[in-house]
């Protein structure tokens, strides 16, 4: 049941917002307020590590999507990191886990955007 | 379209808090269904988006006040999952005042198509005090799927 | 006792396999709450018997239809669940045929105990037109045990 | 959400009931025909496996009771193996951790019980 977002930064600026719990229309809202915090502390990358996500909703979907964008306008990427099944099949259903760069953890994403 | 009477409703108000609580009661009910892990789960979330269209329109109408309802029927062939609302629909819908996504994932349309992807049937319908019901209809016979 | 209206509401059949859908909601409903994991566990095991009291008084008067209903008040200091039923409630305790226990543990008077003993306040009373409601009164704020 | 009761026999002749998940008044009939099955094979003792049951309420207490009690008229004992923390908090707050032999495992037990 309980709920939690922390954020913090890589050697190379990309953010990191780590996510416990459920994502839901309740919830969302604080990853948005924690991403937003990222990218106005100068991350253009983030990775959101979902490693401990079971449940993901429309209303968190948009907030990663609203995401994506504000990243690809400044070059920028959002990973998605370490999906479990049920928050895969949300983002397989519609279609965005074509639109993010999906990988299997944080290192592994840090590895990709080198000095983003 | 159903004869049987609605055997669990919860009602509770019409908050983002409380989705939670109304999907877990589903997870509660459909758990004992002859229905595997993931179509419980997708049961879950479609229901989770009926509810969160619900809390939206509350929250744009500013109605503090307003009650959801989830009514559930289950058997073993058939799982009839109603979110009924009692905030006024809008006459037409309301222009998006931002057209740049392809997708606002936050539109109602969106988690209607999502809900579409997630069980067999999904009935939308004003009711005649104002308000809204969601139906959503899940077969339970394995690919059996409509 | 209380003036703040009941906030959450589930109604289901007062048979046994409900009960666990209504425990369920008692997680979503509590798991916000200021709470301990082992006190939102206790008024979980405090609701069960509620319900399974209720389940055992249906089955007893053979009432096939009788209905079950959960009503939860959660604030910051204070949750209320009330668990009500519309079985009527003979107006003698009937004998019990078994004396042999020390205990007899689906007697009512058991779970009664129980509960009293996970939550700090417990309210029995039976309903003007049939049926009993127990009210189960908890507070939250820690170390402040009655 | 899924809940099993299964048993066997160790070689002295000792019952062995095993119960995965919420031990409950809708459950709880299950657990009683299965400890009556292993007295009616001819076990004075049970061995009952608690290490996967999360909630027990005082109908599966009253079960256990009664199994108690079954067994004691007849010599035997029952074991209440692997408990965890919640099903402790119920044994404890009704004294009926006194009552049973608690034993952390089966095979605790079944060295406990001898030929019994
Ligand atoms: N839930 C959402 N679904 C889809 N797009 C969104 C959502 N929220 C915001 N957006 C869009 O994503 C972009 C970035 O939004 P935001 O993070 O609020 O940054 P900003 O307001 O600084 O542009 C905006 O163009 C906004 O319209
Ligand atoms: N839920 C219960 N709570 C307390 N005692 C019980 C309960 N169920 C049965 N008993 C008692 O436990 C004893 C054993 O019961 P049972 O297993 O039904 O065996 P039997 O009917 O063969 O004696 C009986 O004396 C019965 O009265």
């Amino acid at each position: 049941m309980d709920f939690s977002v922390s954020a913090d930064r890589r050697e190379n600026g990309i953010g990191v917002v780590t996510i416990c719990g459920e994502v839901d229309v309740y919830t969302s809202p604080r990853v948005r307020s924690l991403m937003l915090e990222q990218f106005d502390a100068g991350s253009t990358s983030l990775i959101v590590d979902l490693a401990k996500v079971d449940y993901l909703d429309s209303s968190g979907l948009g907030i990663l999507v609203a995401g994506l964008k504000r990243a690809r306008e400044h070059g920028g990427e959002i990973y998605l990191a370490g999906c479990k099944p049920r928050v895969l099949r949300v983002l397989e259903v519609t279609g965005l886990n074509r639109v993010f760069t999906m990988v299997s953890s944080v290192d592994e994403a840090v590895g990709k955007a080198g000095g983003a | 379209m159903l004869v049987t009477s609605p055997v669990v409703e919860l009602r509770a108000p019409c908050h983002a808090e409380y989705v939670s609580v109304v999907r877990l009661a589903v997870l509660g009910l459909c758990g004992r269904a002859p229905l595997s892990y993931d179509e419980v789960e997708d049961l879950r979330l479609a229901v989770g988006e009926g509810c969160a269209s619900s809390v939206q329109r509350a929250a744009e109408a500013g109605m503090d006040d307003a009650r959801l309802t989830l009514r559930a029927t289950v058997d073993e062939s058939l799982i009839v999952l109603e979110i009924e609302d009692d905030v006024p629909v809008p006459p037409a819908p309301e222009p998006l005042e931002q057209a740049v996504m392809d997708v606002d994932f936050n539109d109602q349309q969106f988690r209607v198509s999502l809900m579409q992807l997630l069980v067999d049937e999904v009935n939308i319908e004003g009711l005649p005090g104002g308000g809204q019901c969601i139906r959503l209809t899940k077969h339970c016979v394995a690919s059996d799927g409509q």
